[in-house]
């Protein structure tokens, strides 16, 4: 623990005299930052300059290994590293689906060959990635994708289509789950493979929400050629990797969410407050009251829970199906916490576009209508309750 | 009471159903969106329907209407319900003509007989910033001029006031803030000086605008109903448009739930149709119970109006605190069901989703009308 | 309409003029009166009076056949004799599940010499019925039932054990479902048979529920021998009468629970007065007001959603699935009343005997724990929302 | 704040469930209870327990405690609710000794000792009829007398009574109705003459009565704490005894839970275990997810009081508010998942569902410490 604190002071030291005065205080959320990228259009100087300064102090993948462009942190000092980063209000300096799922992947699955070419431009910010899964048939049953791989000498040739792939406009690369195996049981005929957004044959196209334009793409692959050497894991052992990738990504989910919650009593009171036209004291609707604390209440137990399930990790417990109740208790609080805001905002929160609204409250109505998806996206929360059912309560009859 | 319907009103329902579906599928509701049309609807197709009678079937006879009565308009706005018709129902049939309706005046006879012909929209301009449902917060004010009044204030919410022909307003002629006394309802010309229409899109793309007067005058023959003693007025109409929105609101929301089980039935996943897993299909059923529940209580609500109107305040909270809650958990749970696709604005959930929201949200939601039920039983 | 205008001024005048003066303003539920059968140890002698003059003028079983007890009225005249009835505030003469339940069941699918037995009977209160149903392995899954009969010369000997069989201990007989074919689809080998509950190896015992004694009672056969006469409909067809008497119970119980709802309202805003201590004005509790506000108004929907069955259903439209959405709603509405009271009379709704507690608070307990049964006898509430997926919703899907 | 266990906290929680189970399985509290005992747990099996130092876990050392801690409390209190004990550690444990620590005084030296050796049983009078977990509002009345006071009024609900070796009640030395100044809490000798205990049976049949008091005279030395000042030593009290409740309420919660799940496994219909129904896993997924989010907040409660007393108020309204809702729902659905037989008294689901909505509806129910949480907010 004395080392730690030691660490700790020296982080604080070295971010103070490295970090450009003007990101102080702009750290928002996990995904608000540098996302980078080919395809980034970021000029600003200072975040440029943070961007490098942290990427050559491996900072930007803390507990990735040195050689791949990592800090090689433990999981303790990274946590003293964040923690410090959040007290001086720092951003992050690269984020992305690179360094949250796909760097932590090919961790784990991928050749020595793999990691050196791409863990190093994640961690640099060089590499934009995003998610290959879903599929208009396969949304749940992610298992019954049907984009065909068929291999041609070293290669592999790609048709199909993808959905939900976020940020597929922006992206360099995908991480794509593809059928290689047509006549085998569901789960054993899928590969992993990255695929080159450049790659002659791929496009995407924006999908638009109820809550209007988003960071949600389609992709399509016609005639697609990607090297083999680009399959992570086995050819039709994709599965295995895929599911892993899943873990990460609740995870993430979960602690986001949760990260997401703080401060949100004091926004929905100050709301209430503004548009009951009561400033201070009790408020005046006692159902709105109860509701905004039912929230807060729910907040604060979905953050002591994240806590506890750390704790538990740094004590060496293996992970286990907590990702999945964060994920339904979180995307739910999520949802109650926007429906409030709505009800808090009454006729002021029926707008589209303006006149008569303010931007924060066409931006709240757009987060309303955006958090219906947050049960759906990320393996929906009926996926998750099959999960637990079947894992935690060991509600599985072979046979039935 | 009855609370079936008999030959004549299950004919009309049938009939303004099959009209909705044939002349106003949901595509032609996005099609006015996509295209930003400067009306938002059809002046037509309204024109057309009050040649079917349906903009005079609550009006009285000797106002050109057909007097039949407030129920056979609720199955008529459930109908509009269910494709999300943008017309200006609510604007000129619920807020307008009742209004008048309830004045039986010389306004009346000035334009309820154009209302039954399709020839005259209404407007109401009564809500405000803060007021919460309350007619009876109303800071626009009437300060008495020579021969008439001048009134300042700003509406909001104003449905369809963009094509009104007529614009009716609530405005404080007497007492402070919040006093029951001291409202009186003023019928002025939307072209009158001082008056300015700022049109505002909401999330359902129906029409309405902030209505702004300064110093817009009006002569003391553009009072309705009596000076000083309008909120009984604005109230009774705006209980009966609770009622007809409570059945707007459970067409919407018994179509969105017709659609969701119909996806249930489609969609595919794991090999079989999603609507053969049990967890699914026992909350397509609650929703179907909870759904029917309301059902009731929004045919009571304009049976009331019509059959016993001392009824009217506490059946129409009642309707419009079942149908609310119900539209909430109907739309949410039938959003959920599509997965993915239910949150694109490609499939037509997600427009069910916003319009009944917005219903859901107007002429107070759940707990105001739970509120304003113990408050009316003394408790 | 005239017609039954007639009915009703006659009806009043003979009611009027027969019914005892000590029955008036007596009238409570609708299984709050005389249940009859030879172990009736009934003594008033304006209740036998009341019987017998009703069951002469044929009103106790006012639809059924003059020539089996009956009245031979008219549903509509019988709905005017009932609502005239609620208007003196007088009590049905007899009451039971002979009555509502196998009665009705026998006048559809009796042979002329059951009717002719158990009608009359039934309609003047001599005969008491319970009902054979549930088993101990057989609860949801009802058609699993393991009694079994075995044919032997005119008679079956039966074998088994029932449980849930209300008032059993003071029933005269039994309808009962058993088993005459095990090697069949277990819905093809049931029989529907009456039981005179004197026959020798037929014994009950009570249950006790969480709620303290109850009307349940365990029902053993053992070795019992019944003629085979007493079988209803075909041997090995009893699934269809079965499910016929089903329907009858499922609408009984929606109609019961609706006319228990009235007043309800009234009953928990005096209770909260009282223990709120706030004898009038706006309730100081403004969560127990809401609820409250939520148990009305779902009251008022129940009722009015009876009252639009009963009037479709008049209109000559067949009976569908509304009695289970009237069990589900009506089930929960009644919990929810209770579970609302215990929470209105706070510490005073813990007790279980006295000192301290007043015996309507104590009933009221019990009445809160004995509710937590009414989601489950009867067809629970997952077998309704089964039905209502099924056959309401078409969600049914052969060969998954 | 560390919320998991450490190696010691964990054999503790598993030495303590591992007796409960062994020595007070639920037949005992059944037996208990049929038998209609006398003292209604077993004064053995408390020394018993004693002398494995449970009862002294969260008292210091300086009054022969082991002074680990609260937590260390709460996990007793959780397996003591996991098979439904009987002994008296609310009374004693939770009130009476939590009352001893935070007064540290003469009478702390008196009874804490004898209480760690349990020796010495507790009883803490302070709810009267319509106080609804607010301990200002006491109407019981000590009237000062020469050298001392004559405490007359009425006592409600009042844990383990019958059995106390010494009861501290609550009652006004001044000041009116729900003043929060002045009450005193007094050290009294159940025998004292003019004190009446009248033994009540509740559903959980745990030992409570009511305790009436008729001119019982006290001196000065009974006063416990300060005089006129002994509602903040009473809320302080009553909050550790509350956190301790939501523990002991999880424990019942979390084994009901468990019972319920291992019933859908075993119980079969249409040749399947239950449990493969799917709409049954939605739900009892649902509740687990519940009760995990419950446990974080009982564990931060009882972690609260040891390391963050200033948190103490917030952290207990949270826990109670939550497990209380939790216990509402597992425990009626787990009734529902038994069918028939959870009703019964011969199966023990039903003990559970009693015992757990007598702790969820003492001690302030879950819209109590709603209410309370927003009042320590501010809003």
């Amino acid at each position: 623990m004395a080392d730690l604190e030691t660490f700790r002071t020296e982080a604080r030291l070295w971010l103070r005299a490295n970090a450009p005065q003007s990101l102080y205080g702009t750290r928002e959320g996990r995904f608000d930052g540098f996302w980078g990228g080919r395809r980034s259009t970021e000029t600003d100087p200072d975040i440029l300059r943070w961007r490098d300064v942290m990427a050559d102090k491996g900072w930007t993948a803390p507990t990735w290994p040195v050689e791949y462009g990592g800090g090689g942190l433990s999981r303790d000092e990274a946590k003293v590293l964040d923690e410090v980063m959040t007290e001086l209000e720092l951003p992050p300096a690269v984020v992305g689906f690179g360094l949250v799922m796909i760097g932590p992947t090919l961790l784990d699955y991928g050749t020595d060959a793999q990691k050196a070419e791409h863990l190093p431009k994640i961690a640099r910010g060089e590499t934009r990635w995003c998610q290959g899964y879903s599929e208009p048939g396969a949304g749940s049953d992610l298992a019954s994708l049907q984009t065909r791989a068929v291999a041609d000498g070293d290669d592999f040739i790609i048709n199909g289509q993808k959905v939900w792939t976020s940020h597929a406009d922006k992206s360099d690369w995908i991480f794509a789950l593809v059928r290689t195996d047509p006549d085998a049981p569901k789960r054993k005929g899928i590969t992993f493979i990255l695929v080159d957004m450049d790659t002659p044959g791929v496009s995407t196209r924006p999908i638009e929400l109820i809550s209007g334009s988003s960071i949600f793409c389609e992709t399509f692959f016609e005639d697609a050629r990607v090297p083999a050497r680009h399959v992570v894991g086995e050819v039709n052992n994709g599965w295995t990797v895929a599911k892993a990738l899943l873990g990460y990504e609740r995870t993430m989910i979960g602690a986001a969410i949760s990260g997401q919650m703080l401060g949100v009593e004091d926004e929905l009171i100050e709301q209430a407050r503004h548009y009951l036209g009561c400033p201070e004291g009790r408020l005046p609707d006692p159902m709105l009251r109860d509701d905004i604390v039912r929230a807060a209440m729910n907040d604060q137990c979905l953050n002591l829970t994240v806590e506890r399930i750390r704790q538990s990790l740094r004590e060496g417990q293996a992970p286990g199906s907590e990702s999945s109740i964060l994920k339904v208790a979180g995307t739910e609080a999520k949802q109650a916490r926007w429906e409030l805001a709505i009800r808090i905002a009454g006729q002021q929160a029926l707008g589209w576009e303006g006149p008569g609204y303010t931007d924060d409250e066409l931006q709240r109505t757009r987060n309303w209508l955006r958090s219906r998806a947050s049960t759906i996206e990320g393996g929906s929360s009926e996926i998750q309750l099959n999960v637990i059912a079947s894992r935690v309560l060991g509600l599985k009859f072979p046979g039935t | 009471m009855q609370l079936i319907l008999n030959e004549e009103q299950a004919a009309l329902a049938k009939t303004a159903t099959d009209f909705a579906r044939k002349r106003s599928p949901v595509a032609r509701m996005r099609a006015l969106r996509d295209s930003r049309d400067e009306i938002g609807f059809s002046k037509e197709l309204w024109k057309e329907m009050a040649e079917l009678g349906w903009t005079a079937v609550h009006i009285p006879e000797e106002h050109g209407g057909i007097g039949l009565g407030f129920f056979e308009l609720s199955l008529i706005l459930e109908a509009a319900g269910r494709t999300l018709m943008p017309e200006p129902f609510t604007s000129t049939l619920l807020l307008g003509a009742n209004l008048l309706i309830a004045s039986d005046d010389a306004h009346s006879a000035r334009w309820l007989p154009e209302v039954c012909t399709g020839d005259a929209l209404l407007a109401l301009a009564w809500d405000e910033r803060g007021a919460r449902n309350r007619a009876n917060r109303c800071a626009t004010r009437a300060v008495a001029v020579d021969g008439g009044f001048r009134i300042s204030g700003c509406k909001e919410s104003v449905l369809d006031a963009h094509t009104a022909d007529r614009i009716f307003v609530s405005a404080r002629t007497g007492g402070q803030d919040s006093d029951p006394d001291g409202i009186t309802v003023f019928s002025v010309d939307p072209a009158a000086a001082g008056l300015t229409i700022e049109r505002q899109t909401r999330i359902d793309h129906r029409n309405c605008a902030r209505v702004l007067f300064e110093d817009v005058r009006v002569s003391t023959d553009d009072v309705v109903g009596t000076l000083d003693s309008g909120l009984s007025l604005l109230e009774g109409t705006l209980d009966r448009a609770t009622a007809g929105t409570a059945a707007e609101l459970f067409g919407t929301t018994d179509e969105a739930f017709e659609i969701a089980v119909a996806y249930l039935k489609e969609r595919k996943q794991f090999g079989v149709p999603i609507g053969s897993f049990q967890a699914l299909q026992h909350r397509a059923s609650r929703l179907f119970i909870e759904l029917k529940l309301a059902e009731s209580a929004v045919i009571a609500a304009a049976k009331a109006v019509d059959d016993a109107p001392d009824n009217v305040p506490a059946q129409v909270s009642l309707a419009k605190a079942r149908i609310s809650d119900a539209a909430i958990h109907v739309c949410n749970e039938a959003v959920q069901f599509h997965g993915g696709v239910g949150i694109t604005d490609e499939y037509d959930i997600g427009l069910y989703l916003k319009r009944a929201r917005v219903a859901e949200l107007s002429f107070g939601d759940a707990a105001h009308h739970r509120d304003r039920w113990a408050t009316l039983k003394g408790y």
